[in-house]
């Protein structure tokens, strides 16, 4: 309906191709492509027509490009059935893709210093956005974790488009042993970030939000948490966020996020109702104003 | 060629524009389905079950896929009454919308005490009673597992209730008897009947052997319920044939809407599919409107509890 | 190297080779399957309900697809206890197969009969007692339907039985409370609960627009209720711990097979499944010893009942 | 297990053709080849691993081949999603096969004269046993009907392996326009046929029965009955047949049959239990000794 809303597409594959321990699926998609800022991801139905696999499967958009009247690239690494049938897709399949969905990336105003943190495949979004803040005329630094090399996430292009890119491994098979975390405060140091940018696995950017706090950096993650809809229907998505009023809500991820301001996300109590939160167990209104509860804009998504 | 099939239905006072509505807890607020299509298409939009507080919900994981269908416990996580009159039903109004307003509670007082705000800021064309509420009265069931608590909601709700305003009750399919259920929510001043919502079930996750979602109770929902959802439908008209009932559970194509309408419902609501499918609703429409004409229908009202037609009689269109 | 798990499992008197057992109905005599695989290797055969006269089932067609399941009408078609103690239940001996017969009937004592025949010609390795069986007393309602209705059928059957001959009582998904249900059978006797059988539920046909199966009554089955069955399995096992549970309701692989396992049950029967792929009970055997393997488990018995672990507890085999 | 019954096997496709209104799929399938024998069917499983649709979709074999160790072909029409998607299927995919199932036409001693009479799709098992009869050396007639021109079955092998071949259309599209009922007792005589073959729909058996009863011909027909499993284990396919010792059974047309002689099977009472079918509503045990109510081997497939 609106004009930069998410749209449903069906969407041929143009190509399929093996990165390492990922697939990267591109498909041509102008209504996406066109409509895209980093940050956002896209949901795929998995399976085919009949099949028992009922709920789409989110990923960051990694790639935009011209090409076709617009294509749309995401990356994968396959985990269950729904990963291991589109590792299986090829040219010219049709899938099922709506998107662009969730908020983007806030892009500063000004031509700032951007550290980029990503842990594995969640590094996808940083790539899209690194070019933004490039032309923006940020510096771009990178960090990349994984567990191990082959799961590093575009080593090659993270050199080319930053001004550094340190890498970190659990097994020290590439880059320097250890978690993103051990290399951001000295990479922040050096390069005299202003703003950084993560994405991951929630641990880690738990992590990163308290690094990025120690060293008084604004920060902002894009979380990944199981989605059933991906289009703010269905509510399982949630995440205590703490809002504008200095309330925690249980935020949905697909489209009051997937990004947020690191400090407002509650990582601690991630996979919990904090107790405080709006509407808890044994929560008690805290006026008879209704009002004053606020509808803050984010929960309306 | 066959002329287009008139789609209006009606719900005890309520006339639809058309029969398919969108499930209740399964299209958000309807401002995240307004992205993919314009609501006021629809013949009604189910809100998600509104609570006189606020709600927080359980803790994530809410959800876990089942073989067509899903697991889901989610809570009833919502803003409350309040809010819900401020924010989000106007919205709907602002859009066309046809608004039943679905109600939740944890006792017939505070069911009542939604339906008098609803009455008061008007707005709601029906209410849908959501039985499948913990009833703290009786350890671990809902109301819709005692027909005879699920009936004190109704009367409730309907005591608060404005009076045009069609009140119905949302049954569970795993009730001890359906019927028996239905029946005393129709005794119980009920306008029509809602069926069905979620079943009770879970998964156990294969890694870490837990349930999920956490807890051990979920609401098993998809396509997956369809036959069990039609055969309530199917067996609560043959017992109680003039009370108009929304058929739903696993709707997903044009020809499952039109199971469910000659099984005997007179409207039928899409839930889980929405999730699956952001534009499943107008599809579903679309494709029952297409399926009715092929067949020479002219009402859809013509195919509603066609299933009970005695052996031999005419298939409506044919 | 993680050692091959010792697959044994016990249910009250009767220790099983593996957990892995082919369902009621599902497996024909057991001589359709031995085409494909040696039934010896099964931890159990539970052959189709015998009756005491034969029947000759509903009319066709009795199948109808439906998302990842069927609704089945059989009709408990049958040869009668006479051939089947004849024919069926000595060729199962012979090959090797543990046999669990599963009875019917229209009332306590045609059960009790039939029962007390096997108990004569001996061979049956444990007595399954289908309560799904429309019961003349209560129009419309299945034994299982009513607890006591189901605990009178369990309680003849039970007195009919060979003393060391296990009886387990088959119960409904779709009970009023299969956690009442449960109670009242293992009260009557019952030395263990068999769970679930089929939900009630039909399809309609999109064409003629009929009820499918005819009768618009079915069962549903197959992977679409799996979430109701393990739900069902976890709930009762939480209710009582030391009654020996079988579960079953779309079990399709090993992983399927460990969800009912950690809910709680001891045993665990494919019965749809074998439709679809008649080597179903073999793979899934296999694929359930491989995933214990990498667990590292060293017994099945280790993750009976594991789901019910308080939080923070060990998983079984990490 | 024994050596001459079912296998289930993952077999590549081998081609995927177009035959007028049919789609042909010829899979590498040896073991099904070398045990097949005509009147048989196969069965494939639809929609891929994580498919919505559980029951598996039963076709007769069509033709058998010694080429890459042994390949099978079945015909088919789209119905519904089921066989939609095995219309997709393409060379190399792979397809989840269970055969040959049920019993076939039992072969004459001498080399007769044979009539063979085909409806639609159902006109499949015939070519098969139109080429086994001829290699007895029996006289083989063709009377194929259909409801239109685009329907009739192989019309040119039909041709090139009969003596003679007739062909019927419900609208006089091609051939003879009227039933195949209406041309077989002309070309039974003519052809001096001693014993009719049918397959097809089974309002057309029916007539075929009753046709050849008339002529005083014995008949094998091959029935369609909608099928759960194929193997015997779902008693979903049943049908009214008189046994040996004349009383009706609920016979399932997928192992014990799907070939019956004619005059067993109830036509008028397909769809129904007939009231003396053993153990229908309201039946009584005709005797106390248990061996009277038999146990014909048919039943015990
Ligand atoms: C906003 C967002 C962006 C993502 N981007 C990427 C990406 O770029 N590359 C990538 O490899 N993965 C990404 N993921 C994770 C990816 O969605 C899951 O790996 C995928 O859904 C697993 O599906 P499956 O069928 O293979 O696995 P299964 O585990 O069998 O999936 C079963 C169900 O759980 C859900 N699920 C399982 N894991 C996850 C998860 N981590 N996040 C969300 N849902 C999950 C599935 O959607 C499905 O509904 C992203 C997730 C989110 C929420
Ligand atoms: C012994 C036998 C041999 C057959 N041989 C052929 C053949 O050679 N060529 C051919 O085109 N068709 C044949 N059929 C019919 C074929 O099996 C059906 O057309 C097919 O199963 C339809 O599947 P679907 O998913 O497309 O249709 P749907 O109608 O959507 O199928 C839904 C369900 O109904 C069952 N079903 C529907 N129609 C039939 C039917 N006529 N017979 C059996 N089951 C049915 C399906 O198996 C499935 O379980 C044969 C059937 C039998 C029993
Ligand atoms: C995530 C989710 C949330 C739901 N929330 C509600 C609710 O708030 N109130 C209600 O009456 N039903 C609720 N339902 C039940 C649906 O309205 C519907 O009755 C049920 O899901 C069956 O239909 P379906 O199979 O089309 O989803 C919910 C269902 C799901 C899956
Ligand atoms: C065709 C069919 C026939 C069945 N017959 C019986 C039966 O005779 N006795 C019985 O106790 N259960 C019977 N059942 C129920 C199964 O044993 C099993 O409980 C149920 O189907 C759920 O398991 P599943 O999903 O693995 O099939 C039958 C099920 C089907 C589908
Ligand atoms: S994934 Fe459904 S609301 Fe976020
Ligand atoms: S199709 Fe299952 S018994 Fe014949």
């Amino acid at each position: 309906m609106s004009d930069n809303g998410p749209v449903q597409t069906r969407s041929p594959v143009l190509t399929v191709r093996r990165v390492d321990a990922y697939h990267a699926i591109t498909v041509v998609a102008p209504q996406i492509a066109e409509r895209f800022r980093s940050g956002q991801f896209l949901s795929v139905g998995v399976g085919g027509e009949h099949s028992g696999m009922l709920l789409r499967r989110p990923f960051a958009i990694h790639d935009v490009k011209p090409d076709y009247g617009g294509t749309v690239e995401f990356l994968f690494a396959v985990r269950g059935p729904g990963t291991a049938w589109l590792a299986e897709r090829r040219s010219q399949d049709l899938l099922d893709v709506v998107g662009p969905l969730g908020r983007p990336f806030p892009l500063p105003r000004d031509p700032v210093n951007c550290l980029l943190v990503g842990g594995g495949s969640g590094a996808a979004p940083l790539f899209p956005l690194a070019h933004a803040l490039r032309r923006r005329g940020c510096r771009v630094d990178f960090v990349l974790g994984a567990s191990s090399a082959d799961r590093v996430f575009s080593a090659i292009s993270a050199r080319r488009i930053a001004e550094t890119a340190t890498f970190t491994t659990d097994d020290g098979s590439f880059g320097v042993r250890g978690r993103v975390t051990d290399a951001l405060e000295r990479v922040a140091a050096d390069a005299r970030s202003d703003v950084v940018y993560a994405c991951g696995p929630m641990p880690m950017l738990g992590r990163v939000a308290g690094a990025a706090g120690r060293l008084d950096l604004p920060a902002q993650v894009a979380v990944e948490e199981a989605m059933g809809c991906g289009t703010g229907l269905c509510m399982s998505c949630v995440v205590p966020v703490v809002g504008e009023d200095g309330f925690t809500r249980m935020a949905r991820a697909c489209v009051d996020g997937p990004v947020f301001r690191a400090e407002r996300v509650r990582f601690d109590d991630v996979g919990t109702i904090p107790f405080d939160a709006l509407g808890a167990p044994g929560w008690k209104p805290w006026s008879d104003d209704p009002g004053a509860e606020g509808a803050p804009e984010r929960e309306a998504g | 060629m066959s002329p287009i099939p008139d789609m209006r239905t009606r719900l005890a006072g309520l006339e639809l524009d058309n029969p398919i509505m969108a499930a209740a807890g399964c299209a958000g607020t309807g401002r995240e389905l307004a992205r993919f299509f314009d609501i006021a298409r629809l013949g009604a939009v189910a809100t998600k079950s509104v609570t006189l507080e606020p709600r927080a919900g359980r803790p994530a994981p809410r959800m876990s896929e089942s073989p067509s269908g899903m697991v889901g416990a989610v809570g009833l996580q919502g803003p409350g009454i309040e809010v819900f009159l401020q924010r989000d039903l106007p919205w709907l109004q602002s859009q066309g919308g046809t608004a039943v307003v679905s109600v939740a509670g944890s006792g017939p007082d505070e069911y009542a005490d939604v339906a008098r705000r609803l009455t008061a800021a008007a707005g709601a064309a029906m209410i849908e009673v959501n039985l499948s509420c913990p009833d703290p009265a009786a350890q671990g069931r809902d109301f819709a597992d005692v027909p005879a608590e699920a009936a004190r909601v109704v009367r409730a709700v309907r005591g608060a209730a404005e009076d045009g305003v069609p009140v119905f009750a949302k049954l569970a399919a795993d009730a001890a008897d359906p019927v028996a259920l239905a029946e005393a929510c129709v005794e119980a001043g009920a306008d029509g009947l809602s069926m069905v919502n979620c079943l009770r079930g879970m998964a156990v996750d294969p890694v870490t052997l837990r349930p999920a979602p956490a807890g051990g109770v979920g609401g098993v929902s998809g396509p997956a319920i369809r036959p069990i959802a039609v055969g309530c439908v199917y067996r609560t008209r043959a017992a109680l044939p003039e009370v108009p009932l929304i058929g739903m559970g696993g709707v997903q194509t044009g020809a499952d809407a039109l199971e469910f309408l000659a099984a005997g419902a007179s409207a039928v609501a899409v839930g889980t599919m929405n999730f699956a499918d952001p534009s499943a609703c107008v599809r579903i429409l679309r494709e029952l409107q297409q399926l009715l004409e092929e067949r020479g229908v002219d009402r859809v009202g013509d195919v509603v509890g066609a299933a009970h037609r005695p052996t031999g009689a005419a298939v409506p269109g044919r």
